[in-house]
């Protein structure tokens, strides 16, 4: 027998738990930036914030079922924050941290769980996708987009995100494999949160890695501790860069965990082994960052105090400005079906009013 | 006897079975240690072991395709779709390969499997958690549709459809999961599929319905005997194969027939039926038939779900336009 | 100006709007060097590159996927699939997302996008070649479908569909891409969308019929015609969302209706036509309304096939039973 | 960075287009028996008179669309042969040279084509798949069949068949998924004859090799010469033992070429590039099958007529007992639709026979 194609999967990881530089690399110019490196912080804490809040919200009956992202602030923040305004994003439901980072406002984001499609009209990403709730549909729109890229010739790219359970769907694999023949510039981003609601990574797939998928397109691939914001921020400028100077996509996976239920819905204590969380709370993103932050005296409990305090007010008007929005009129179910309505519909509508005002 | 609710009848009819016979395995996303999402397999894996109930990795298509092979081999395989809004890529396997093998195998290859999802809307789910798609399965030769709407039937349906042999898609109306419970004898008697179940008896018009709507038609129903209009109540239960005769008959004495469905009215289940009272049994009709429905348009997001959700009162108001019609 | 067939419509008007508008863009399987199965695209790569007619992995789930991530960018994609026997590994595409961007992003996103599918069958074609499903897409808000009969509304609704700013599916009948030719114009006129065409005026019955049927039912409006039965015969053409005021206008003037088509009986795009006539016109009615078509079960290998499609002879005893009901 | 994971594909070939034994590799047990070699020669020639048959009879009406597989006959031979009575086959529609090999009838292949379901209702592979068009999804009922077998403690296992278009489809990805996680007797063989209808397989995928793919299920794979019937064989039982014996799934991919057009309703003289062919033929299984036979003097010119005389009239008497089978009764169409016919359309069923009889 002879050889005829060898593959290997790579590891990024710059900082351990203790907010530690481990590598032997030297880690990438934005890291030294202290500045940058605080705004990673507060940024990854603000999505911890209104997590907790939509929790609460949810919980008081004012919001729907909501999937926090609590320990998976650094894959959303650290890909994020390594696209441009030009870039397309394509989030999936647990991607608030990305899609906040890219412009989504966050009473975008609590309209949306709140029940309306009026979450999905952001003023600001124009262009971003709103959520897929079926999974791993999503990943084909954004090898769409790359396409139109790509025949417009832009130097633009496209940033989606997927969970690991996800990547066992028919989509998953159709993206990647068109991506990979026609070269576009698409970042798949695994959040590999170990986690499929109930269903454990050991029994989704027999991979190794997430990351080895990509072999099955012959896309370039990575695996990154999704726990360290500089290796998960560092790998995507690396595939952002490529793709948008016509390198191709990328695939990154990003090993996390999820610390919290799936969603408001979710009972995580029925199937979760004991021990777990307690584990995952060392090795969690946030934390180890401000100890990095602090080791280099660049954070005080002062900030954080003053830190958290500005976040909650944030978050606070975002809320408000949710509960503030006054139910939709039924018309609305109508208004964007089509760009003009059927004649047939016209009626409907009508009744639908009328039915509605009483 | 203990009185149970609409999913623990599932539950117990597919305990039962699984107890009787061996060749009976649950799979599905989260079926296991989880007891799926709405706890319909709850208990089940601790039970049977996995095994038996089985997590299955995150993909639809597979689901109903390995379920074909299982079922293939004989075994009896009852898959869980999620929510049926998660049912789509999973349609290639179910209407080309387990809709049709026993034909396309001129018998030699039968597929005793069943498909469970739980459909409609009204419990303030997220988008595609709400939908009712039933007509695109009704629609399909080779296939049987069946929407059980109270406990009782959950029980007796759900045992005659893993023991059928022949694929069954049994969509489950979780608006109505817990509305209600019955007293039910965990016998292993089963129900027949394809027949409808007359529910109330009436001279006036005929309600027919199915799965969560019954509830409101029931309650129109009541509202309507209260102002002397006598309604008869038919629960369609298994929509394909349709028992229209049953309907036929009824609409043939009250000479009114009104549909009640959740879902959008464009070629939804309702068409069928009017189309097959059109055609057979027009000539005894006193009036059109109408046909309460969900709008044509997408099932909206939960903020405006009730504007979207047909009502008691809406039952009511088109089945009097009926009866008063002239 | 030439005569073409359907195909070479669909092929001229796609050629067309590829000229004037270079957002046009083609893609599917063989479409390229190929030119499609049926030729559908032949010529096109050739003439506009292969960066516009492109040869996509053999996916269909990735060609709706694709067209949808396209669309929202302003282009306009083209997606062949291959036969309407593959398309549904592309329906959760089509129904989760191609159906409801407009909706789901409340105007912010929406896709200009076309889905076409040769169907139907009688071309002796092999197993899953042969289907006429267009009911399930029918059923699904936010989609429009679409069924030209002939050459010239081929080109004219191909161009509409392409232009028009929402997802089109559009159904070509493969049975009839070569059956006819019609002398056509190549100046970009479209026909619109959304509405029925009124193909033969009559007075006794009204036939109503869409694709390859329309001339299986023209034939027997000929044969009616000679034996002093006048039936106007109706091409919806427009399949959804349904012009169901032409028919019902025309219904009211002949009392009758029957309804002509391919597909299984129960649920399909028939249903829906009888049943708003039922719910709306029913009043008019001299006789109840009749339902031509293929039978519940599986669309058979093409030894069979004659079998099972509806026939001139059948329409015409269908009519004749209709209009002599008393 | 650190290496995680590393994989490599192996490549397998015995004989090369001369016939002649190349690989340092001790050759199998199997192909040092020059019986089972020839007997494997003739397989191999049965299918390619058949092949020629059937497009004849297509040419002349007779027949439907048909799908050859010219130029392939070393993988379905090879994997068939190495199959038992046990297993079952799930196999994609140019498939016949497996089929016929696990005991599909001659007759009931051209029924099938002949477009009659009859020829699906196999009178010896009892448990085998009838031919799937929709393409990839068999792949899942492979996976399904083999879980059924684990399930029962059996000592069986399940091969099935695509060609190299067909694993761009979600279904095969799926499938090698399930299949890796649940350690299912699966032998996944894609015959990568190098075109999809028009499409090249430079264009389908990015891989460098179709095996790679089951890197992506975490399953082990190998490539093999698809033109040498000893190498194609050789994996096969391998796989097939492995499999039998709780080992698990495999892929192999066979590289062959379609030495004719997709089907009878192909033109491939419209996208296939000059040259092509010639090349191909070669290096075509049966020539060097033969070569090689010639070279130890165990097969003459004699014996090639003898033989060619024999499959003639195998072939000739499938194809009479498939003319000479009556068209079915309209009653068939409903006969086998469910285990009883529902009510309603049985009042069909009665029309579809008194509309026959006219
Ligand atoms: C096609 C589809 N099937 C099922 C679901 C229901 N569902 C929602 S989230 C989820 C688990 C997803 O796990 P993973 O992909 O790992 O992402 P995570 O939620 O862990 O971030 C499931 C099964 C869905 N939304 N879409
Ligand atoms: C799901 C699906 N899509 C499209 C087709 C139409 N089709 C039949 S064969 C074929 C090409 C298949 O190529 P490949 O998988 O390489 O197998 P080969 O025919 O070369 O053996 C296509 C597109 C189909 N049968 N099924
Ligand atoms: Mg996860
Ligand atoms: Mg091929």
């Amino acid at each position: 027998m002879t050889t005829v194609a060898k593959f290997e999967i790579n590891y990024l990881q710059f900082m351990d738990e203790n907010g530690t530089f481990i590598s032997k690399q030297v880690p990438p110019q934005f890291a030294q930036d202290i500045d940058t490196v605080k705004s990673l912080y507060r940024d990854m804490c603000l999505i911890r914030v209104l997590d907790q809040k939509a929790y609460a919200l949810q919980r008081t009956g004012k919001m729907g079922t909501y999937p926090a992202a609590t320990g998976q602030e650094a894959v959303g923040v650290g890909f994020g924050s390594a696209m441009t305004k030009d870039d397309v994003l394509v989030p999936y439901y647990r991607g608030q941290a990305a899609m906040i980072q890219h412009g989504v406002l966050m009473e975008e984001v609590l309209l949306y769980w709140g029940g309306d499609e009026r979450g999905c009209d952001y003023k600001v990403a124009k262009q971003d996708f709103p959520i897929a709730v079926p999974i791993a549909t999503q990943l084909l729109h954004a090898a769409g987009i790359a396409k139109a890229m790509q025949m417009r010739g832009e130097k633009r790219c496209v940033f989606t995100e997927i969970g690991e359970g996800g990547t066992s769907e028919g989509d998953f694999y159709e993206a990647l494999n068109v991506a990979g023949i026609w070269n576009l510039g698409v970042v798949f981003v695994i959040n590999n949160n170990q986690w499929a609601i109930s269903v454990p990574s050991e029994i989704q797939t027999n991979c190794e890695t997430y990351a080895q998928k990509a072999i099955a397109a012959g896309i370039e691939c990575i695996q990154v501790d999704g726990n360290d914001i500089i290796a998960v921020k560092e790998a995507s400028e690396k595939a952002a860069e490529k793709a948008r100077n016509g390198g191709g996509p990328t695939v990154i996976e990003c090993i996390s965990l999820r610390l919290c239920d799936h969603t408001t819905a979710d009972d995580a204590t029925r199937y979760r082994p004991e021990g777990e969380l307690d584990e995952g709370w060392k090795k969690e993103p946030i934390l180890r960052l401000r100890k990095y932050l602090e080791s280099k005296k660049a954070w005080s409990e002062a900030d954080e105090e003053k830190m958290k305090k500005e976040l909650a007010e944030e978050v606070q008007t975002a809320v408000d400005n949710y509960l503030n929005t006054a139910v939709d009129s039924p018309a609305a179910m109508f208004d964007n079906l089509y760009a003009e309505l059927p004649e047939r519909t016209l009626a409907q509508r009508e009744l639908a009013l009328a039915r509605g005002a009483k | 006897m203990a009185a149970i609710t609409l999913i623990e009848a599932v539950n117990k009819a597919m305990a039962y079975e699984m107890g009787v016979d061996e060749e009976v395995v649950i799979l599905g996303e989260d079926v296991g240690a989880n007891g799926g999402v709405f706890r319909a397999t709850d208990g089940l894996q601790q039970k049977f072991g996995d095994k038996r109930v089985i997590d299955t990795p995150l993909a639809e298509s597979m689901i109903a395709g390995v379920s074909i092979g299982m079922a293939a081999q004989g075994m009896k395989p009852v898959a869980e779709i999620q929510f049926m809004g998660f049912i789509f890529p999973a349609v290639d396997q179910i209407i080309c390969h387990a809709a049709r093998m026993r034909n396309r195998t001129r018998g030699r290859i039968h597929l005793p499997m069943v498909i469970r999802a739980p459909f409609g809307g009204g419990i303030h789910a997220p988008e595609h958690h709400s939908e009712s798609t039933e007509a695109i399965f009704a629609h399909i030769p080779g296939l049987k549709v069946v929407i059980p709407s109270n406990p009782s039937r959950a029980y007796g349906l759900m045992l005659a459809a893993i023991r059928d042999p022949d694929p069954v898609i049994f969509l489950e109306p979780k608006r109505v999961y817990r509305i209600e419970k019955h007293e039910i004898e965990d016998n292993g008697e089963e129900y027949p599929l394809g027949m409808c179940f007359v529910d109330r008896e009436g001279t006036d018009i005929t309600l027919i319905s199915w799965g969560a709507m019954l509830h409101e038609t029931k309650q129109a129903a009541e509202k309507l005997a209260a102002e002397g209009i006598s309604a008869e109540v038919i629960d369609v239960a298994t929509v394909s194969p349709l028992d229209i005769d049953t309907i036929l008959e009824s609409v043939e004495k009250t000479g009114r027939a009104c549909i009640v469905q959740e879902a959008p009215k464009a070629g939804a289940l309702g068409s069928e039926i009017a189309a097959e009272i059109a055609e057979k049994g027009v000539m005894n009709l006193l009036a059109p038939i109408g046909r309460v429905s969900g709008y044509d348009t997408v099932m909206p997001y939960y903020r405006l779900e009730k504007q979207y959700m047909p009502k008691v009162e809406h039952i009511v108001e088109e089945a009097k336009r009926i009866v008063e019609y002239r």
